[in-house]
Order: structure tokens, then sequence, then C-alpha cells
């Protein structure tokens, strides 16, 4: 897609596209958002990059093949389910750990359901961008 | 007062999108109806947003209002582009006041 | 206030209706686009309104992610439409035709 | 006790995700084989918890039911949970000689085993909505392993498996929904306590049909079998194996447990209606067979006349009958993925499996012979093999309830059963090869032949063990059904006591 | 034409292989005989052994008078067929199939005759028929053996069926499936209200094992077998399968008079009919499978009746003919393996080469054709005498049987008298020569036997025949004496008169065959009725798979929508599920003109024929749809919805590159498509109006509310019940998501794409 | 570029100092620390062109907004008055922006003016394609984007002296 | 407004289920993706209609003040287009890989698997 104008947005779209789905997951616990929206989010960045550039590029800068970002997502979010074994619980039992936790202020969360949701961000990523590149290069 | 403007801008805003909206359906050819599309129809999302921005009058508000008005004009003049060069490329030509053009049915 | 946006959902409504008229009768590939990409941009205001009437900017959210994200669609159409142009001019015999 | 239940559903995924990422070298076949083993090893002990305590159930993320997503196991879901896994073995095994590294490059071994893990889950699960995940999950791998090759009959067989299954799965969310705005609840346990307080009785009917029409397509019943014999018989042989093996069979599962479960209240017209359709089901798939001259043609059509065994079973609803309903189902899918495996063979060795384009296996290639006249034989239900046991019991119960037409349908369609099951005996293992040689088992190498082979031998076993010494099976089958038909001990253990 | 050409005459056959099942059969014939004092003396053995208790199906054995005289017979005549069938086969590259398929036969053989219980008779039952397919088909390099064996296994197949569900009727009907406890509630039984139904089962699967007509054309066609197999199944045990359930059953169901008339009837039929079939035959293994047809038919003509005679006549014949008939068919073996030809028109003056055979030909022969001294003329004396003890009608079925044995009488001399004396003059296919000892060692012990006993009948009568009649009758003291002499009586006169007729038939059976064949062509070809049979099944089966399974994708998904209308339209209006008229007075002017821009973007996408305007349709439906959410408090499903949305128009636009336009041929109007269409919408409409009628337990959604931030420590509800209150759907989700995109990889990865034109 | 990041990080110390971190405490950081590095520029030698551009860039925006209403003022008549007064056509503009930002933003920003479109630009960068509707003087629309839009955005982002 | 839904739901599904009987099997997708909606819509009806109170807990509050919006359907609908994007995204490509195998997107011509019984013959 030889349009210059496209190509020069998507230079800055893709990158806001990808800083934005990361904020989305960020905040998707407490705010509309999460790791589905995000990883939507994030792919259109690439998809977008695909439109206007090329799959090869594409995959030049994603570096690692998308198949196998979704697929270690779910191995993450996997691993996340699993991780409360280790502390006795159910399958899926949210950990928490609040670093700086005050009474008035639980501080900056960190927890394996923060982790399900990045590997949930990977799969939605990773299986986006396989299908929409191998379907790009049919073309 | 503050909400009396928030108010003014939002109807305005959605008399804009009416606007675009109309304009599309009036508007002889592809290429003018782009201009009623993407710059009637942003300019009114954007009076929607800056309503909204005064009616909230919250920091974390405003810049989301912004931000949304800012992607607007980054996205929406793109899109534009792409369809006026594939209208280009599909041989439709702009209508002119003088001749009268045959617009071709898509597949 | 409540007025305004009451008179603002259904002017969005009447703009959005507008374009899906022009969507429905075309004629060219790119008259359905402008008409799909009319309405994505309304869909923003849409939810401008929504998020004053419920007081609550999670729906601002929503066409953050519109305005940043709609313009996609347009652009595959579009370059669908371009393609299939130069599909045409490569394959003079490929079925592809415009109606 | 939680992650007795959980690990069989978690280990398919892991084994999936190792597999995946290891696709490009032999690793990655190795740990679809390794993960099996140990799910068989999970399953077990699985088993052997519920036979030693009767329904158990897990709450899913410490949250208590019905508010966050139980695990469940009596005794069909323990049992559908090890038969999964030994048939996951087994087609594991085989494909290591069966699937070429071009389809492992493509995540064979990842579809494969999430697929098993999609059962796994489907028989576990005591959520609805979970059950709709699972189904998607199963679905989608299956659209996956299906298509995997790309031929022609592939694709042409996949549009219609897939569109056909598409709409069922759609009914099936819708009928989510439905059941949700009636009762406010996913748990399975939880709808089937609330539903009985649904003032409109007649709508719970109507959202039991609608259930009864999804899990219809996905278990092939008349009139909604389409998909399966249009294609079953075109993927590689170990998805052949597992689909026919285990894929309907959910579906049947699913039609068991919400129809003892939950879908109790109008029993006089769904379980009629379900009478009708296990009947035109045994007959419109077995005359289907009949019509066919390719061996995984005639197994397919075979799949649905037999899922009108199982259906018939849960139609009459006797406590003789929902076990005959039970033991079917476990008969039932080592024969079915054992048949397609040898298919498979014969192919390998005779060229094809068009009957009239092979033969001379039973003078060439005698242990394949043997190996496939215990399931054949199995499947066409002569004693003293475990198709006869499922039949008899089925046919018992029919008796005992003076289902007579019923009884004499199953019996009629296990003598064309027969019919069809000779049919590839004579064709293909009697007949002389038409081209004239003599495809033994020694054009494949020795490796090949153990992959190919032992699986084989195992189940065939297995269809020997159960046939020979059907007891703890009956009474194992007789048990399930006492749980199934009164489900007190199943909703007071997944709610934790509250009912 | 025999397929089951001997290829080597080494008389040391197979070694181990062949003579490891002569062993076994030696040693349980071995077992048996001791046995027999006991039993004479009215004992009875009894085994059990629990199988599935859960069934009441246990495999327990009964070893009375009826069952050791079946078990003698079996592993008796087992034993000689066995080593017989080592010579005859030897060098055969599957003989250790065909050994181990015999020797199989023969124990599951014994089981059944043994099993005291009806589901372990049952299992045995249908053991034999499988192993008896396996070596019908023997010959599985010719259709025709292949079709017989199919033929066999498919009618007694089918009768095994019934009889299955006869059993199960009859031991619900009873309370058990011991055939001892049964047996001992005969009133009962007989004034059960299920006793006819139970009867035609267990006839149906009598009727076709023992080849009754009109289930009679698999038994000849079943001489595709080996000659010993032959021998063994089709003439001295299988076929007498069925006859020894009827005599088994006899005690608990007889007497009554659909049990006489159904039993004589077919019985007498059988015996008439098979016997003038005979007749016709040229191939001597033919004829002899007739005969066995009568003799089937006799026995089960006996066991029509419940008199002494009768009985006594059963237990004798039984033994007689399972004698000289497995002798006569080893016989034709050896001349068969000998000459290479079974053509009685051919076969002549072996006398002198095959002296032995011809000796044991001959005494067999006699024995059939009911001569004195041998068994089979006192076999015959107390059929007449049985016959005539019959309580109606005994004329009409003494001349029935009258004509019968003078048929016989006439096919025992062109099957064991002509080959041997009376020379052709026409060339035989190989030179022959006596047979080898192990093929001789069969017919001849046989045939002695048959003349053994003819002069000693009080050692058939004390052994077998008492303690069997004491089983069918439940005293051995209505057994009649078997004697060879009993005066003057009526059944002497029948005798003479059958010697008188037979001897004419057999002079003139040359002559009569073009009749006989006449009038068999006249009357209906069962063998041709099963070809059209099957070619109407076939036939059947490929019209209704074409016409439920045509392979035309709409017609399924047509059928499938048909079955969802019904089942929700149809169950709606039968269980009166209808909702109320809905309240439509919250309806606002944006609520509607979100409707009518759904309804709108959703016709549009139905009735456009551009792609790209249903395309952008369905896109209008998406945004529409997002509305819905965002109006009603959804932000979450509105973004994902939207992106989705987005998604789906890139990819579509992305396929259509590839893809033609939509409708080659202008609009397709589908009237009917559209009546369907419209009654599911309104059928799901009327449904959720009907839901929504009912008031919404919110106990989930509350509790989720109350603990999503303090336990969760969530603030956006939705997230937190992805993420962790029901965390596993959304790990099967993602697993869906990753699936999908491996197989859409896969899918586009795997194929050969049509090369471009 | 480093100014910027100068000015943001006077920005954040500015908030650490009162330890407030609300949008006012950014806004009013950002405004010191420009004035800061203004008043430090010879000492830190930094480019002079930071402090022009930033001021550009306002009137840049200021411009744009001015344009993007008064000129959708002509559009929204044409839509709605029955006869349509345009006269559009295609026209081809020779662009100096070189650098891909500027391209970008001149292009959006003429197509965010009513009455303009960018169509496309040309493969070697020279040549904008614009779609005007009131194109009664080509010559003349062209120079006073020229003139205006590119003019200011030139001047904004592009170091040109 | 819920029964005014329930009527828009009968609306998208019988233009589906029209879509989905069609010969091309491109509309089917068409079909398929209406009808996924209408079921997303079906369960969100089933919730019940809340308007303007999104289920989210305000900054410094225990939970959701008011009555706010039934958040379990939200949960199950966004679960739901996910999946059923991906159902819908391999649908696509499997009519894609149709017509580039096949040659045809018309579902009567698609007889590989199940050829026409004259031509098995
Ligand atoms: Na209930
Ligand atoms: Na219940």
């Amino acid at each position: 897609m030889n349009s210059i104008i496209l190509r020069v947005g998507t230079r800055y779209l893709c990158g806001l596209l990808v800083l934005f789905s990361l904020y989305m997951l960020i905040r998707g616990h407490n705010e509309p958002g999460g790791g589905f929206i995000g990883g939507l989010i994030g792919s259109t960045g690439f998809v977008l990059f695909a439109l206007a550039c090329g799959t090869a590029d594409a995959r030049a800068a994603l570096k690692v093949m998308p198949q196998n970002i979704a697929m270690a997502g779910l191995g993450i979010a996997l691993l996340a389910g699993i991780a409360a074994a280790v502390f006795g619980d159910a399958l899926f039992t949210g950990q928490w750990l609040f670093i700086n936790e005050t009474p008035e202020d639980k501080g900056i969360p960190l927890s394996t359901v923060l982790v399900f949701d990045i590997g949930v961000y990977l799969v939605v990523f990773g299986s986006i961008l396989s299908i929409v590149f191998a379907m790009e290069e049919e073309i | 007062m503050i909400d009396l403007a928030a108010a003014i801008l939002v109807f305005l805003g959605a008399a804009m999108t009416v606007a675009a909206g109309v304009g599309v359906i009036r508007l002889p050819d592809v290429f003018t109806r782009m201009h009623a599309a993407t710059k009637v129809g942003t300019l009114g999302s954007g009076l929607v947003m800056a309503g909204a921005a005064l009616h909230f009058a919250e920091p974390g508000i405003i810049v989301r209002c912004v931000l949304i008005v800012f992607f607007l004009l980054l996205t929406a003049p793109i899109g534009a582009h792409m369809i006026g060069r594939a209208s280009l490329r599909l041989g439709i030509n702009p209508w002119t006041p003088r001749q009268k053009q045959d617009s071709k049915p898509d597949s | 206030m409540d007025t305004v946006l009451t008179l603002g959902f259904a002017l969005v409504f009447i703009g959005v209706g507008l374009a899906l008229v022009r969507l429905a009768i075309g004629p060219t590939l790119p008259d359905r686009v402008v008409a799909l990409d009319q309405m994505t941009v309304s869909i923003v205001a849409f939810c401008g309104l929504a998020a004053i009437r419920s007081q609550d900017a999670a729906f601002l959210d929503v066409a953050l992610v519109l305005a940043l994200v709609g313009f996609l669609a347009t652009v595959a159409l579009a370059r669908f439409a371009e393609r299939v142009v130069i599909r045409r001019e490569a394959r003079e015999d490929e079925e592809e035709q415009t109606e | 006790m939680t992650w007795t239940l959980a690990t069989p559903l978690v280990l398919p995924f892991l084994t999936a995700v190792l597999a995946f990422l290891a696709r490009y070298g032999a690793a990655g076949r190795w740990f679809s084989v390794a993960g099996n083993a140990v799910l068989l090893g999970a399953s077990i002990l699985l088993m052997v918890r519920v036979l030693d305590q009767g329904v158990i159930a897990a709450q899913m993320g410490g949250w208590s039911a019905p508010f966050g997503i139980t695990l469940v196991a009596d005794y069909l879901s323990a049992v559908m949970v090890v038969i999964t896994a030994i048939t996951a073995l087994a087609v594991s095994v085989y494909a290591l000689t069966d699937i070429d590294e071009r389809k492992e490059h493509l995540g064979y071994h990842a579809l494969f085993n999430i697929l098993i893990g999609g059962v796994v889950g489907a028989f576990l699960t005591g959520d609805l909505f979970n059950l709709y995940v699972w189904f998607e999950v199963m679905l989608i791998s299956s659209f996956g392993l299906l298509i995997l090759g790309g031929n022609k009959d592939q694709i042409d067989g996949g549009i219609k498996y897939v569109t056909l299954n598409l709409i069922s799965t759609i009914l099936f969310l819708s009928g989510i929904g439905l059941l949700y705005g009636m009762t406010g609840t996913l748990n399975m346990a939880d709808i089937a306590r609330t539903l009985d307080t649904v003032e409109n009785q007649g709508l719970v009917t109507v959202v039991a049909m609608m259930f009864m029409v999804a899990f219809g397509v996905k278990a092939a019943v008349f009139p909604l079998f389409f998909w399966l014999p249009a294609a079953y018989h075109t993927p590689a042989f170990s998805v052949s194996a597992v689909f026919a093996g285990l894929l309907t069979k959910v579906g049947v599962y699913a039609l068991i447990r919400m129809f003892t479960l939950v879908f109790d209240g109008d029993i006089g017209f769904t379980h009629q209606i379900l009478l009708w359709v296990a009947g035109l089901t045994m007959v419109t798939g077995v005359l289907g067979a009949a019509a066919q001259n390719d061996i995984r043609k005639i197994l397919s059509f075979h799949i649905v006349s037999q899922i009108g065994y199982m259906i018939m079973g849960l139609a009459l609803l006797t406590p003789l009958a929902v076990a005959g309903a039970v033991f079917y189902l476990v008969h039932h899918i080592i024969v079915k993925a054992n048949l397609f495996l040898i298919a498979g063979v014969a192919e390998r060795t005779a060229g094809s499996t068009d009957l009239n384009r092979i033969g001379g296996l039973y003078k060439s290639a005698p242990l394949l012979a043997c190996l496939f006249f215990i399931p054949a034989f199995s499947l066409a239900g002569f004693p003293p093999l475990s198709g006869f046991w499922a039949k008899y019991v089925l046919v018992a119960a029919a008796i005992e309830n003076q289902g007579w037409i019923i009884a004499a349908v199953a019996l009629l369609v296990g003598l064309l059963t027969i019919f069809s099951m000779t049919k590839i005996w004579a064709e293909a293992f009697w007949k002389p090869h038409p081209e004239g040689v003599d495809p033994t088992l020694n054009q494949l190498t020795p490796q090949a032949r153990r992959h190919l082979l032992i699986p084989i031998a195992a189940l065939a076993a297995m269809t020997l063990v159960i046939g020979f010494s059907p007891e703890p099976f009956v009474t194992f089958a007789k048990d399930a059904a006492a749980q199934l038909l009164d489900p007190t001990a199943y909703i007071t253990t997944v709610l934790g006591g509250e009912t | 034409m025999n397929d089951d050409t001997a290829t080597a005459t080494n008389p040391t056959g197979n070694g181990l292989v062949g003579l490891i099942p002569v062993g076994i059969a030696l040693l349980l014939f071995g077992w048996f005989l001791s046995l027999a004092p006991a039993i004479a003396e009215g004992q009875s053995l009894r085994l059990v052994w629990d199988w599935v208790p859960s069934l009441n199906i246990s495999l327990s054995f009964l070893v009375d008078g009826l069952s050791l005289t079946f078990a003698l017979l079996i592993s008796g005549i087992g034993a000689l067929v066995l080593l017989y069938s080592n010579t005859y086969l030897a060098g055969h590259p599957q003989f250790t199939r065909f050994a181990l398929f015999l020797t199989s036969f023969m124990l599951a053989m014994l089981g059944l005759v043994l099993a005291d219980n009806l589901i372990g008779l049952f299992v045995f039952w249908e053991l034999t028929t499988i192993t008896s397919y396996l070596l019908i088909g023997f010959g599985h390099d010719t259709t025709k053996g292949r079709r017989s064996a199919l033929q066999a296994l498919f009618v007694t197949g089918a009768g095994a069926l019934a009889l299955l569900a006869g059993f199960i009727l009859l031991g619900f009907s009873m309370g058990s499936f011991e055939l001892s406890v049964i047996l001992a509630q005969a009133d009962t039984l007989k004034a059960h209200e299920m006793y006819l139904p139970i009867l035609i089962l267990i006839l149906a699967g009598t009727f076709t094992k023992s080849a009754q007509f009109p289930f009679h054309f698999w038994l000849p066609n079943a001489m595709a077998a080996p000659t010993p197999v032959s021998a063994f199944l089709h003439s001295a045990t299988m076929v007498k399968a069925g006859v020894y359930l009827m005599a088994r059953l006899h005690p608990g169901m007889s007497g009554t008079d659909v049990w006489f008339w159904t039993l004589t009837i077919a019985g007498a039929f059988t015996a008439v009919f098979a016997s003038i079939l005979a007749l016709r035959q040229t191939d001597l293994k033919q004829a002899l499978a007739y005969t066995t047809l009568m003799a089937l038919g006799t026995l089960t003509l006996f066991l029509g009746q419940t008199s002494g005679y009768a009985m006594t006549a059963f237990a004798t014949f039984l033994v007689v003919h399972s004698l000289y008939k497995a002798s006569l068919f080893l016989v034709v073996g050896c001349i068969d393996h000998a000459t290479g030809t079974r053509e009685a028109d051919v076969l002549g003056g072996l006398g002198r080469v095959m002296p032995v055979t011809a000796f044991a030909a001959g005494l067999a022969a006699l024995s059939m054709a009911g001569f004195p001294p041998f068994l089979g003329f006192i076999g015959k004396e107390l059929k007449y005498a049985g016959i005539l003890a019959i309580g109606s009608e005994p004329f009409i079925f003494a001349a029935a049987l009258l004509t019968a044995n003078a048929l016989m009488f006439a096919v025992a001399g062109i099957v064991a008298l002509r080959p041997f004396w009376q020379r052709t003059g026409i060339a035989l296919p190989r030179k022959p020569h006596e047979a080898p000892w192990p093929m001789l060692a069969g017919p001849v012990i046989l045939a002695v036997l048959g003349a053994l006993f003819g002069v000693y009948p009080d050692l058939l009568q004390t052994s077998l025949v008492d303690p069997t009649v004491k089983s069918l009758l439940g005293s051995m003291e209505d057994a009649k004496e078997l004697q060879l002499w009993a005066g003057v009586n009526m059944p002497l006169i029948l005798s003479i008169a059958t010697v008188a007729l037979g001897a004419a038939l057999y002079l003139g059976h040359k002559r009569l065959r073009p009749a006989l064949g006449r009038l068999v062509d006249a009357s209906p070809q069962f063998d041709n009725g099963w070809d059209t049979f099957l070619a109407g099944l076939k036939g059947f089966a490929a019209w209704q798979t074409r016409i439920i399974q045509p392979g035309i994708l709409r017609r399924y998904i047509f059928a499938t929508f048909a079955t969802v209308l019904v089942a929700i339209g149809g169950t709606m209006i039968a269980r009166q599920a209808m909702p109320a008229l809905p309240d439509l007075s919250d309806v606002t002017f944006q609520n509607v003109a979100l409707v009518v821009l759904i309804s709108a973007g959703a016709l549009l996408t139905a009735i456009t024929s551009s792609r790209i305007a249903a395309m952008a349709a369905l896109g209008v439906v998406g945004i529409g749809v997002a509305m819905i959410f965002i109006v009603f408090s959804a932000p979450d499903v509105a973004i994902t919805q939207l992106l989705v949305e987005t998604l789906v128009v890139v990819l579509v636009a992305v396929a259509l590159l590839r893809l033609p336009v939509l409708d080659q041929n202008g609009r397709d109007r589908r009237p009917v498509d559209a009546i369907l269409a419209g009654a599911i919408g309104l059928s799901v409409t009327l449904v959720l109006l009907a839901v929504l009628e009912t008031p919404l337990d919110l106990r989930l959604t509350e509790y989720f509310e109350v603990t999503s931030w303090p336990e969760a420590f969530g603030r956006n509800i939705v997230n937190v019940i992805l993420v962790d209150f029901r965390a596993l759907d959304t790990f099967g989700e993602v697993a869906v998501v990753v699936i999908a995109a491996l197989s859409a990889y896969a899918l586009l990865r795997t194929t050969h794409p049509r090369k471009d034109p | 570029m480093n100014t910027l990041v100068a000015n943001i990080f006077f920005a954040v110390a500015w908030m650490i100092l009162f330890n407030t971190f609300t949008w006012l405490s950014v806004l009013s950081g950002l405004a010191v620390g420009y004035f800061v590095l203004m008043l430090i520029q010879p000492l830190a030698g930094v480019k002079s062109t930071y402090f022009k551009r930033v001021w550009y860039w306002i009137k840049l925006l200021v411009l744009f907004n001015y344009e993007l209403i008064v000129s959708s003022i002509e559009v929204l008549w044409d839509i709605f008055t029955p006869t349509h007064r345009s006269n559009p056509a295609i026209v081809n503009m020779p662009l100096d922006v070189k650098t891909d930002a500027g391209i970008l933003l001149v292009t959006n920003l003429i197509s965010l003016t009513p009455g303009t479109l960018s169509i496309d630009v040309s493969a070697d960068r020279k040549t904008l394609k614009l779609h005007v509707m009131f194109a009664d003087d080509p010559e003349a629309v062209c120079r006073s984007l020229k003139e205006g839009m590119e003019r200011w955005v030139i001047d904004a982002v592009e170091d040109r002296e | 407004m819920e029964a005014l839904l329930a009527i828009t739901i009968g609306v998208l599904v019988a233009t589906s289920v029209y879509l989905m009987l069609a010969r091309n099997v491109l509309r089917f997708i068409f079909g398929l993706v209406l009808i996924s909606n209408a079921a997303n819509l079906i369960i969100f009806v089933s919730g019940r209609l809340t308007s303007g109170a999104p289920p989210l807990i305000a900054e410094g509050a225990e939970g959701p003040v008011g009555d706010v919006a039934n958040a379990l359907p939200q949960a199950l609908v966004l679960t739901a287009i996910v999946i059923g994007f991906g159902l819908f995204a391999f649908a696509l490509v499997l009519m894609f890989r149709a017509y580039s195998t096949l040659g045809t997107l018309y579902s009567d011509d698609m007889r590989i698997a199940e050829p026409r019984t004259e031509d098995t013959k």
C-alpha cells in the first residue's frame, strides 16, 4: 500500500495504539478495559501496520511469530491459574501482593489476576495478528 | 453558566452530526460527501466532547475529551484520504456543475 | 441540559439514519464507506451524550477507543476498493466486476 | 480435592502449550504423548476419588457455588474423563506416525490437546455457561483438526461441519441466555433447583427443547446429524478417530446431564420426543451406512446410528436404561475410535478406504484382521464383546419398560449393523485385493507398526476386557444411572450442602 | 466346484497345530463320557459362575441327559472332524486359523448345550454364529464364499436377535434367567400373558438356526465351507442348536396348541420340502445338505409332540442322524479329495479304489436309508411310532414323513452307493486313490457306531436316549424301548412302504429330476429372494440416504432450522408457553431509533445484492448493537463490540479481494426460506418475551457487587467477573481464540490454492 | 527534542516540590519549566528553535480552529441550500514540506479544513492532490493553502531558519 | 424496552436465518455475524436492562452506589463476542479457502466430500 499519508500516519498511530492498549490493560480491573479490550486495541495497531506497510514489515517489527505470542499468552494465563496451587488454593484463585500498603491505601497491587489479564492480552493480540497476517499474505 | 455553555456546545455538536448526515445524503458525489462526513462530522463530535469536558470539568475527563478529539483529528483525515484515493483509482471523477457525472456502482 | 441531551440523541440518530440511507443506496463503494465512516464518527458524539446523561465518564472510554480505531475499517474498505481496481487491471478475465 | 478435579482439566492445555512451542522438533509430539499419559494417571486418580466419595465438587477461584464456577465429578463425568484420557493417549501414540511434520508445524498437537482439554472441561464443569465455553473449545479445535491438510474434501466437509455446528452453538448460547433470564443463575445444580419454582413450566419445556436441538446437533441425532457423515471421513485418521470416539459423545453427555439434572419436569413430553429421535436416529444412521462403500463413511454413519442407542437409554429414563446409555457411551468410544485407527492402517497398507479398491487384508495381514474383528463385531453387538452388553442392557431396559417398538428397532438396527460390519470385513479383508497385491503390515517400518498397532491392540484389549468381564462396568453404569436419576447428591455437593 | 481343495495329501497333516485341537476334543469327550453313567442314573451336574450378577446373568452349566447327549456328539464328532481336517487341509496356509475357528466353534457349541442361563446360552449361541461365519467364509476368495457366509450370518443373526428379545422377555416374565428355575415353573410360563410373544421370538431364533422353512435357504449355501466344516457344523452340531433349544425349552413351553401346531407343521413341511430338493441335487454335498434339512424338520416335528414315543424318536433320530450324516459328509470329502469332484453324475466305480471309504459310506447309507439292523432302522420305526402318536391328524403327518423318508432312502442311494458301484464312464478330474487313515477314521468310526447301536440298542437307550427323554419329559418311564424287532405293526408296514417307494425313487430319480426342477422353479425362490432382499435393502438405504443426506448444504441447514422451529414454536403451542402482550409504554424515541437502525441494517444485509453494501450494513448492525450496550450501561461490552466489529470489517475486506461478487445470476428470492426465517424470528421473540415475564433473581450479581472490591480488589465488576469470579470461562475463551487463530492459519497455509487462471 | 525532555523534567521536579499531582500542577509545571528553560537558554546551549516552535504550535492550533469553523459554515451552507453552489475540482498542489511529520500534519490539516480534502501525495512527495469544493480559482486555493497551513506547519515542525 | 429489543432480536434472527439459507456461503457468514449479535442480545436482555449506570465501583466506595446494570450478563456477552469473533474469523477463512480450493462459493456445487450418488456408482 503505497500511501505516504497512511504510512506516516501509521508510524505514529501504531505506537499510540499499542501504548493505549497497555493502558487499557492495566486499568481494566478498575475501569473499562482489560485484557480483551487491550489485546484487541493492540492488535489493531499492528493490523494497521500490516495494511499500510505490508505484513513483512509488520512481522519484522513484531519479531516473534504471532501464533507463538498467542500460545505463550495461553500459557501465562494458565500459569496464573495454576499459581494458586502454590498457596494451596483452588485453580484460578487470585493471589495478591500489595506494595506500599497503608491502612488507607492498598498501594500498588500485583496479582495473578493481572498476570492472567496479561495472558489474555497476549492471546487476543497474537491470535488476531496471526489470522490477519496470514489472510493478508493470501491476497 | 458553564452548564449552559456545555449545553450549547452539545447541541451544536449534535446538530453538526445531522448536518453531516444531510451532507452525505444531499451532496452530489463521493468527494463532496466526504467533506461533510469527515469534517462536519468530526467537528460535531468535537463539539460534543468539548461540551462533555465543560460539563464534567474534571482534569481526568477533560484530558480524555481532548484525547478523543485529538485522535479523531488524527485518524479521520487519513480515512478520508484513503477513500478519496480509492475513488480516484476506481475512476470516479469529481462532480462538476457543468457536466453531469455518472457514478459507477460498486462491486 | 436534559432537553438538550434528548434533542442531541435525536439529532445523532437522525444523522446516523441519514448515513444509513446513503449506505443503502450507494451507489458506489466509496459512498458506502463514507457513510459508514460518518456513522462511526457520530457514535463518538453519541458516547459523549451518554456520558453526560449518565454522569459516568466510562462512556468516554468507548469514544476514545472508537476515535482511535474506528478509521481502521474505513482504511480497510478503501484499500479493498483500490485493490479491486488493481486486480482488475492485472487480470482482465477475473470475474470481479463493479455491479 | 480441588486439584483432583482441576488437574485433568489443566493438563491438556499445559501439554498443548508445550507441544506447540516445541512444534518444530520431535519434542512436541512426545510432549503430547507424555501429557496424555499423565492425564490418564490424573483421571484415574479422579476416578478413584469419585468411587470413594461419590460426587465430588470443587469451587474454582475459591468462589463458592453458585457464584463461581464449580467443577464437579459424579460417576458419569469421571468415567467419561477416564475414557477421554485413554482415547487421547491411544491417539497421541498413533499420531506419532500418522501425523506428518507439516501438520505438526501447523500446530496439530496443540489443536489436539486443546480439543481434549475442551472435552474434559465439558465433562467436569458444573456450570452451564462454562459448558458452553468448553463446547466452543472443542468445536473450534475440531474445526482446525478437520481441515488440517486442506484437501478438497476436507474443505467441503469442513463447510458443512462448521456451518451446522455454528447454528447449534448459537442456539446453545441463546438457550443459556434464556435460562439465565428465568433462573438468574448459571450453575447447573442451582438451575435444576430453581427451575422447579418457575411459574411458566411450559416455557421451561420450550427452552428444554432448544437445548435438545442444540445438543442434538452436537450429538448428531436425527434429523440434525448431516454434518457428521459429511465430514468425519475427510481428516487424518487420528483426527477421525478422536472425533468419532469422543466428540459426538460430548453432545450425548450434555443431553444426559441436562435431561436428567435440569430438564426433568416434563418427562412425558421431552423424553417421549427423545425416544422418537432415538429410534429414527438408529434407523436412518444404519441405513445410511448400508448405502456407503467406504470404510470411513460406513463407520461415520454408524456413529449416528449408535448415538440413537444412547439417546434411547436416556429417553427411557429407567435405572437400567440410563445405565445402558452410560455403558454404551463407554463401549462406543473405545470401539469407534479404534475402528477409525484401524481404517487408517488399512489405508496405509491396502492403499485406500474405498471398499472397491482394497482387499486381501485377511490373508496378508491377519493381525490387523484380528484387531479389526474385535471392535467390528463388538460394534455389531456380538457376545461376549463389549457391544453386546451395551445393547443387551438397553434392549432389556426397553423390554422391561414395555417399549416393544423401540426394542424391536434397536434389535433390527443391530442386525443391519452386522450387515455393514461384515461388508467391510468381506470387502476389505476377505476379498482378494483388486490389484492383486498383498497388503501386508511389513510395508510399514517397524517404528510405524509400533506406533500404529499398539494403540489399536490396547483398545481392542479393552473391548475384550469389558466383554469378558462386564460385571464391574455394569455395576458402575448402574451406580452412575442411580446418581443421574436422583441428582440430590449432585446438587448438595455442588452447592456445598446448601439446598 | 469346491473351493477348499486340499493342497497336499501328507497324512501327518499340520503337526502340533492340528493335533492339539484333536487332543482337546478327545479330552472333553472322555470327560463327558465319564459323566455318562451318573447322568444315566438320573443325576445331573450343575456348575455356576457368577458372571454379571448385577444383570442376573451367570455362566451356569447343567449336564443332564439332553445336554450330555449333545455334548458327547459335539466333542466326539468334533475330535474325528478335527483329525480329518488336519489331513484334509494339510499344508493349507490358513490352516492354523481354520483349526482355531473350528476348535472355538466346538467349545462354543458345548457351551451352548451346557448353558443353564438364558443369556449365557445366548452368548454361546452367537459365538457359534461368528465362528461358523468365519468357517463358511474360509473360501473367502470367491464371491460365492463370501455371499454364503454373509447369508448364514445374517439369517441366523436375525433369528438370534429375536431370540435375545425372547430370552429377555422370558427372563423378566419369570423373574430369572436360569433355565432350570424357569422350566420348573412350566405352568406359570404357559399361562403367562407373554407366553405367545416369547414363543414366537424364540422360535424365530431356533427356526433360523435350524434352517426351518422358510429360513432354510442359507444352509445349502453354507456348503461353501470346507467339507469337514459341513460335516460338523451343518449336519451334526450347529444347525441342531435350534433343535436343542426347542428341546431344552420343551418341558417348560410344550403342550400348548401354538407350540404343537407351529413345530409340527413347520417340521413336517421342512422335511418334505427339503427331501424333494435333495433328490434334485447332483452335487453330493448339496444333496446331503438338503437331507440335513429334512432331518432338522423331522426333529422339529417331534419336538412339537409330548408323547413318550415322539420323545424317544427325537432322541434316537438325533443320534442316528448325527452319526450317519457326519460320516457321509466326511465320505464325500474323501471322494472330493481323491477325485476332485462331487458331481453325482460323474462319479462312479470308486469302490475298488477306495474300499474303506466305500465301506464307511455303505454302512452310513444303510443307516440313513433305514435298513435293519442299523440304528437308522430303529430310528425310522420310532419316528413312525412317534408320528402315529400325534394327537390330531396323525395320518397326514405320517404321510409326510413317509414321503420324506422315501426320498431320503433314494438320496442315500445316490450319495453313498452309486459313486462306489456304478460306473459312469465319464473321466474324473483326478486319478482317485484311497484316503489316508486320519480321514478314514471319522467316517468309519461313525458308520460303525451306527451299526453297533443298531445291533445293541440298549447301549444307546440307557446311556443317552433315556436320560434325554427324562430331560424332556421329566421321567425316564415315558421313554419307549429301542428295538430292532417290535413285531408287525403300523410302523413296520410304513417302513416297508418307505423302502418300496424309496427304491422306486432311486431308480427313477434321473427322470424325476426335470419334473422336480420345474416344481421347484415354480415355487418361491428363497435363495434368489435373498438377493432381492439385499438389493432391496441396499436400494432402500441408498434412496433414504439420498433423501436425508443429499450432500447439499442448504437442505441440511433448512432441515436444521425447520427442526429448530418445530422445537421452539411447536413446543410453545403444545405447552402453552405463550407470553402476554408486551408492555411497550416505556419506549422512547431513542429506543425506537435504535431498533429501527438495527433492523434496517439487518434487512439491508439480507436483501442487498452488493457485498459491500451487505458488509457495511453488517457494520451498521454492529454499531447499533454497540449503541444498545452504551445506552444500557455496558461500556466494556460496547468497546469490545466496536473493536470486534472493526476487525470483522477488516477481515472481510481482505477476504473479499479474492472472492467473487455475490450473485452472478441476479438476486434469488426465496419465499419459503423467508417464511421459515420469519417464523423462527417470531418464535424467538415470543420465547424471549415469555422469559422476560418471569422475575429475575439477581443474587449472583448482588454477590459480585458486594465482593468485587472488598474481596477481589477490582472496581470494574465486569472485569472482575472475567478474570476472577469466572476466570475459568475466560481461560476457555482465550483457548478458543488461540485455536481459532491456529486453525485459520493452518487452513490458509496447508492448502494448495487453485491455480490462477 | 532534548529541550522537550528537559521541560518535562522540570515539570516533574515542580510537582515533586509541591508534592501534588493534579492536572493543574502538571500544566503549571510545564509552563514554569518553559520559562526557566528560556531563562537559562544561553547557559545550556539549548537550540533557540524550541521556544519559537512552541509559539508556532499554538499559532497553528488557533489558526486551524479558526479555519475549521469558518469554512465549515461554507460547506454547511452548501449542504442545506437547495442548489449546489460548489464548483469542485481536483487540484494538484506542489508540496514544500519534507518531513514525514510535516506531510502528515499538512495533509491532515488541509483535510480537516472544510472545502479542501487531501486525496494523495505523489510518490516523490512533491505534489499533493487535493479535492477542492469551491475551486473557482484553483491557483488561489493553492496559494492560500501554501501560505497559510503549509507555512505554519513548516514553522512548527521543520528546522528551517 | 426489553420487549422492543425482543422484537429486534426476532428481526435479527429472521434475517440471519434467511441469509444462512442462501446458496452463497458468504451470505451464511453474514448471517452468522447477525445471529451472533442476536444471541448476545438475548443474554444481555435476559439479564434485564438498566440505563445509564455501568457496573463500576467509584473510588473510595465499597460497592456500586444505587442500582447499576447487571454485570454478569455483560461479562458473558463480552466472552461471547470474543468467541463469536474467533468462530467468525475461522468461518470466513474457511469460505475464503473454499473458493480458492473448490472454485465456488455456492454450496450446491460443493460435492467433493459427498459426491452425487451417480458419480460413485
Ligand atoms: Na428440575
Ligand atoms: Na431436577
